[in-house]
């Protein structure tokens, strides 16, 4: 099964949990900080590395901050991304 | 004597029954006084402010540029505020959830944890509460009492249950305030 | 009645129920909503007629419809939605029946904001829509005034068979105060004799606007403006203070003259000779009174919260010579009373003390 | 007189006489107007049901601008297009009167299409009779919703073109659609078949007001013979040939306390 | 071009189209139709927008998304009509777009008929809707003025990016006499770089006039202000007519002013001083040059097809000491040259030569 | 952080990420209301049409009445009601490009019922993006033409009684009897499945005007958490529970030209 | 077959024919005087006395200015008029 | 000098275009000149009018009071314009179906039968052009000649067919009028 992550513009969330609901996996919890905007963001949380990229979180999310990336086995021309994105999420609920 | 107070914090925070404690207590108590909110979509979200005016004679100007008191539930709210507090006014900063401090000599400020005396008393959402008593525990706008009576007169239906948890988190507050020294 | 601690808004809905307002049809806008919102329940509570609209252009003709079967009818809005009314009043004045409306004023133009503002002033001073009528415009400046002029509106509007209009700014409608609520008024038993009820053993009544001869189009004009004459001979209200012995008198309506009134006190302990003068009736505008003020007095300084629109009419009674400042805030922003002061100050310190006409300063100054 | 001599004294009866309901005074209209046969048809109606003295009626802005002055009931002049927005404020303070709105096609179609539609979305306790003449008469022969595709007015004298302006408002149907439309149909006054049925048609939208139904709406389509620039004649003969199989004569909606009665009338 | 003998209503239609205007939406109604009328044939013809909107409302509202697309848009109806429109005005006021409407008035309030009237002269001239704005209104008195202040109001309109009224009475737009028409101007090839077009290769573009922050709208309501003062300062339009020595000037404009004109002449014939001052700007209004002309003149006589509504912004000019009377005719009645020239006479006689201030008989008299 | 040690470098795709038309800018809209998924979209398919550059928003007055600030094309902020009169004169003389408006339930299908009407009945070649609520959100949560028969709002504080004011207005059924209309359909917003067809819908309403067939307009539930006091979660469920059953999710016209087309797409 | 009359308020009547159109006897004719409204009024011409009071002229007049009357071979308590009627019709014609 | 004229008749006596005529005619040849209906539903069927200016000066008023000159073509026109000729004023009565006669002393009237004159000539509805000549009979306002060009001139398309015969019709009605006695 596909293994994806998602990053979360933790500054635009508004911590509605809309997100949360539509995961299939759980992997999608409320941060314990406060974002400036005065609302508590939701982060990936995925021990187990549940998380499909499958899109349904920022299929619903009405603020539009959710980013969905999966992981290629075969190498490919299309646009791809390494641990930076993955650096990005890490600060963003530091 | 004319004491005019901004009470300023998230939506959430019963911001404006809190100011219209205090009119009513003004009221009852044969003062002049005006309450007059923020009003319209910049309170979605955001935060909410409204001025009381509490006065012997009839109330000009509903609201104030420089208040004598403020109340500054939310960090926004310090910001903003802070910097108009009338010289020898007061500034009540909510601690719980404000770590900010001010700089200001020429006034006076009083920190309290409201939403924890509040949670104390069973229920945070009665911060707004304990923010007014600390108010009165500094500056003698009204007395401790005729707050507390329009607690009674004017609490809504719904919070009925409250009412003496909110007396208590009044007084809570009171006299918490009223030790505290002064910054 | 005890005093109770009421929004405006909700204290002009209140007001105009025990007044013996039967009707209102309303539609949603801010600043003025609440008194909607008081309505949809106290009225329907009552057994009365309430209803929102689905629009202010249908409002204003709904309640054209109930009027004409002599009830007392109302509706209430904001700034945009007065403007959707203008030809609906204008048939209100044509066909004469009473109507009440309140404007609860909001920044403009356009959709500009919804903060407290009196840029309305010209819309409903200057004409009812098209046609050469007038809507008698009452100005609150206190939640009290609220209901008191609620209950004057109902009353004039039945006198003289005419449209009043209740001009309030945002932050009366929004402001809570103590005030006191009249009784309730008994409705009245029987219907106007003019009013649509079904011509039952009558000739029918007509309620029309239409008169496509102009030799009897203009003696219904001309009837019209007899009855805006008697208006202005015995309607005309406003508050004045301290007015007699003032250099210089603050004029002001509204919101804008509670501010004034505050900064004028200030600077009354200090001894200067400050008085304000508060029209209640916008229109008719209280020339004479003002007129007579102008003799004793050195200069007036015009507050408003809008460019400076009350302001000509001042203007009209004082002529170009006579020194007229204005100081006025737009947008929506209340202005302080330290503002206010501030003008009223420098005025008196620059112009009035050393006598210079202050002609140039006023009216087209900066803010016109 | 020729006729005179003929017949000597015997007994008759009038089979036919002038609505009392109708006004004694002369119309404005043009010869051959049928504004006038539909005023006629109400006041029929309202002798019929004598309902005289407790109907109001609402007049809008159009030809029929004077019908307050044609009918011996109470009435008033709405502005242009409000006329269901005045009626609703007359009905709610008046539950007991019967009200009704006598509108032509720019006026509820057009401008007033926004009250016509709530009216009816609120199920308001009103009657209207809405004249379909397929232009604006009274402003000299503009072009209305109504109008037929390719038909030239003064303000379409090229033809109307629905690609710039669409195809013509069915008003009937489209209020038959809201759920607080009681009775919703067309008629035609094009010959004396079909106006005795419009006859009967806007009897029983009155019936439905009386029995609180709901909204009722009877569209009649009419001529308009001088800005169609025809002979009173001629211009039936183009409703019957022109505008009838564009707008259909049907029932769009007819509650079911209606249908019964209507059943029971021959 | 040489003189055509043209219709009012038609030389607007045509003068606005060859001074390229690109779009035009309205609403039938009488007196104005025939414009309308003419549109809907010839910008077909010319490949340009005509659509007959659903009501004023609507047309309005096209009107500001065509100006807000860059190209000059109009519309044009008549007071029930402008009535209607006044919410429209406020937002294309507070948005800045460049928009021309033309009033043909009836006689009012209400449904009122269709005769000439002057009775939307402080519907027009005293505010764009609620708020703090005024369009810049120009009022013609020939057909061929109508022609020539129809081009003048696209150019004023874009270059000010302002509302501008062009307000005439039911005469000038049915009435033939023979005029001339300029050659019709190119269109633009480019759109102006604040239209809405589309995005491509720039920042998106925004055409609004909603400003939450009551500290920001004030600021806009600064900027449009200061426009305000710059018409003001730069476009009054007025014709004055042997007042140079004049008693007596009588002051009216659009058909009241040509049969003032014949009145005055015939005066004159007989000797008499009088003098006629024709304001062609009825906002902004020549404050300046009436006051320059009072100081030199005995009184006023302001003739008006309405109530007195001009009068009241000469009143504000001359003051109330100043001798002013007015003569007016309501309900859509022209008034005769007979009648203002009596009307001239008897002031003269009673009261310039005798001297005696005749400010009772101004305004406030019995036609208000 | 947990999950940082867990991988090491691979090769990823993205697989979603916010469209370049929605600028970049936090919006006013409270947490967990769908107008933000509206927006998203919307920005989607003007994304996936490449048709940025010659998009014009027209605004209107309700919470999205910042709706300007929030899309990357040129936008203009209508009067209450007016978008489609504003819409129409864009796009007369704009023909080349892509207007679209986006309207809540007070202002297009109470104040704006005129215009709105008359857009689709011209066949006016614009795209409406309608956001029903069942409530006026941006005032304070009052009664709207689409609140549900028993629903208690700030204006109607006992329930919306239908005897009072008529049932919920349907206005997607009631635009597609309009021959104007190329395209009317309701789609939900309440969860991933029915955000997805909502999105696919916006696309063929927008095909519909590229291929220049006329008015077409998107019905959309969506929630107000705020006004209807409940949690965004409980808004959704509203919506789906109550909201659903009342609305149909349907299409009410899709003309053959686009159903080809429709069928092509999975 | 029945007999009848009608009595045509020749003031009203602005001569748009439409109730000839609509008789099936041919019995109105266009008058020979205007009427002071300057229309030609249709009267009722029949020599042969063909009317047959069916009032379909009635049915379609859209001034409302006929009165249709009928004969009844048996007396009836119905509303009656005697020649007068047919007077008034003499007279209006003249 | 100035000519002020009335014409007046039912809605089909092309009273309209007589006006119009005039103006043409009037403007053609380098005079001042204003025309200006009456309009609206009150033209329903009923009369019809407009009042014709022609000046060596520019034209204040579109409308006088009391015209010079009146051509009244049907009896209500007749009735409602006979009272309101000018002292010394020229009054023109379509005699074909207008019985009535003034009894004014200090007016000159011209009776025509305008109808009679056009169906001689072809059509009756002409008749509006054979008043017109009859009035140039008895007031060179302007002169047939500059009338006649008007009619070629400005004659509408769909008329064409008639020219001919409206010059002649025009020209009875002038040399009629201008031999006829004045009343
Ligand atoms: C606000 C407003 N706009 C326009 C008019 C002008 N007007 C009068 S009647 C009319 C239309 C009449 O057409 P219709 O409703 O079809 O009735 P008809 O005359 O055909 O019977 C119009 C546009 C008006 N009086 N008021
Ligand atoms: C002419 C006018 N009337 C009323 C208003 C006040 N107003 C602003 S938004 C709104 C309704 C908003 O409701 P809706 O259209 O359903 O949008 P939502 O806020 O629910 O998204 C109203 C009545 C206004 N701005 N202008
Ligand atoms: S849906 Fe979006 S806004 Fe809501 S919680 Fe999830 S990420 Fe935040
Ligand atoms: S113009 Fe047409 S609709 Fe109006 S009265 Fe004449 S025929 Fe009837
Ligand atoms: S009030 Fe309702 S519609 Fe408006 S932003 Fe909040 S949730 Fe959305
Ligand atoms: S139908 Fe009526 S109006 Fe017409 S000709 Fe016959 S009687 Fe006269």
């Amino acid at each position: 099964m596909a293994k994806g992550r998602v990053v979360i513009d933790v500054e635009r969330c508004k911590g509605c949990e809309l997100c949360r609901d539509a995961c299939p996996q759980d992997v999608l919890v409320l941060a314990d900080e406060l974002n400036s905007k005065g609302y508590r963001p939701v982060i990936l949380l995925d021990p187990e590395h549940d998380c499909t990229g499958c899109a349904l979180c920022a299929t619903v999310c009405p603020e539009g901050c959710i980013t969905v990336y999966r992981e290629i086995p075969t190498k490919r021309s299309s646009r791809t991304t390494e641990r930076k994105g993955r650096k990005r999420n890490a600060q963003a609920v530091a | 004597m004319e004491h005019s107070i901004v009470i300023a914090g998230f939506g959430g925070q019963g911001v404006l029954f809190a100011g219209q404690l205090l009119a009513y207590a003004g009221m009852d108590s044969g003062r002049h006084v005006t309450w007059i909110p923020s009003y319209g979509p910049e309170m979605r979200g955001g935060t909410a402010n409204c001025t009381v005016v509490i006065s012997d004679e009839p109330v000009g100007a509903p609201i104030v540029s420089r208040p004598k008191i403020v109340i500054a539930l939310n960090l926004p709210s310090f910001e903003k505020y802070e910097p108009l507090v009338r010289e020898g006014g007061l500034l009540v900063v909510n601690s719980a959830i404000v770590g900010a401090r001010t700089a200001r000599e020429e006034i006076e400020a009083v920190y309290v944890p409201a939403n924890t005396i509040a949670e104390e008393a069973g229920s945070s959402k009665m911060l707004n509460v304990a923010a007014v008593g600390a108010m009165l525990g500094r500056r003698s706008v009204l007395s401790v009492e005729e707050v507390e009576e329009a607690l009674r007169n004017h609490l809504p239906e719904s919070k009925g249950h409250l009412l003496e948890a909110n007396v208590e988190v009044l007084r809570r507050g009171y006299t918490l305030a009223a030790k505290t020294v002064a910054a | 009645m005890p005093k109770q601690l009421l929004k405006g808004n909700v204290a002009f809905a209140e007001a105009a129920i025990r007044a013996g307002c039967e009707a209102y049809f309303g539609y949603p806008i801010t600043p003025q909503t609440e008194l909607l919102e008081h309505m949809s329940k106290r009225m329907i509570e009552l057994g009365r007629t309430f209803l929102q609209a689905e629009s202010e252009v249908a409002a204003i003709n709904m309640v054209y419809g109930a009027a004409a079967a002599g009830v007392r009818a109302m509706t209430s809005s904001s700034s945009p939605g007065i403007s959707l009314m203008q030809e609906g009043f204008s048939y209100i004045a044509g066909s004469e029946v009473p109507a009440v409306v309140v404007d609860v004023m909001r920044g403009g133009p356009g959709l500009g904001n919804i903060q407290p503002s009196q840029g309305d002033y010209n819309q409903v001073t200057k004409s009812a829509g098209h046609g050469d009528f007038h809507a008698l415009v009452l100005a609150p400046s206190t939640v009290q005034e609220a209901i008191d002029l609620m209950g004057a509106a109902f009353d004039l509007a039945d006198q003289y068979r005419t449209l009043v209009i209740v001009a309030a700014d945002g932050a009366i409608g929004q402001m809570m105060e103590p005030a006191e609520l009249p009784p309730m008024r008994p409705l009245p038993k029987r219907r106007p004799e003019w009013a649509l009820t079904g011509a039952s053993g009558r000739k029918p009544n007509i309620v029309n606007s239409l008169y496509l001869g102009a030799a009897k189009l203009e003696t219904v004009n001309q009837r019209l403006q007899e009855k805006l004459e008697r208006i202005e001979a015995n309607e005309i209200r406003y508050e004045a203070d301290g007015v007699e012995d003032a250099d210089l008198v603050v004029v002001a309506f509204g919101t804008a003259a509670r501010v004034a009134q505050t900064a004028v006190q200030s600077m009354r302990r200090d001894g200067l000779r400050v008085g304000l003068f508060r029209p209640i009736t916008l229109w008719p505008f209280p020339e004479r009174q003002l007129k007579a003020i102008a003799a004793r007095s050195k200069g007036f300084l015009v507050a408003e919260m809008n460019a400076g629109q009350m302001l000509q009419d001042v203007r009209a009674v004082t002529g170009s010579d006579f020194p007229v400042r204005f100081f006025g805030r737009m947008g929506g922003i209340i202005p302080m009373p330290e503002e206010i002061e501030q003008a009223a100050r420098e005025f008196l310190a620059q112009t009035l003390t050393a006598g210079a006409p202050a002609g140039p300063d006023g009216g087209n100054g900066s803010r016109r | 007189m020729v006729t005179a001599q003929m017949i000597d004294t015997i007994q008759e009866e009038v089979t036919y006489e002038r609505p009392s309901a109708l006004a004694d005074v002369h119309t404005h209209y043009c010869p051959g107007c049928t504004h006038g046969t539909a005023h006629r048809l109400v006041a029929e109606v309202i002798d019929e049901l004598s309902i005289q003295e407790r109907t109001i009626l609402v007049a809008s802005v159009g030809c029929s601008v004077f019908a307050f002055n044609y009918f011996n009931v109470d009435a008033c002049e709405a502005a242009h297009g409000r006329a269901p927005a005045m009626a609703t404020g007359l009905k709610r303070v008046n539950p007991e009167s019967v009200v009704f709105t006598y509108q032509g096609d720019g006026d509820l179609a057009s401008i007033g299409a926004a009250e016509i539609l709530h009216a009816a979305a609120r199920g308001e306790q009103i009657t209207v009779i809405f004249i379909n003449n397929a232009i604006y008469g009274m402003t000299g022969g503009q072009m209305a919703p109504t109008t037929l595709i390719g038909q030239t007015t003064t303000s379409s004298p090229f033809g109307r073109d629905d690609q710039q302006t669409g195809q013509p408002l069915h008003m009937a149907e489209l209020l038959a659609q809201l759920p607080g439309t009681a009775y919703s149909v067309r008629r035609s006054l094009h010959d004396a078949r079909h106006v005795i049925q419009a006859r009967r048609a806007i009897k029983t939208g009155f019936e439905a007001q009386l029995q609180g139904l709901g909204f009722s709406i009877v569209e009649l389509l009419s001529s308009c013979p001088t800005n169609w620039g025809m002979t009173p004649s001629e211009a039936l003969e183009w409703v019957a040939e022109k505008m009838v199989p564009v707008y259909p004569l049907e029932d769009f909606k007819v509650v079911e306390e209606l249908q019964g009665r209507r059943r029971g009338r021959r």
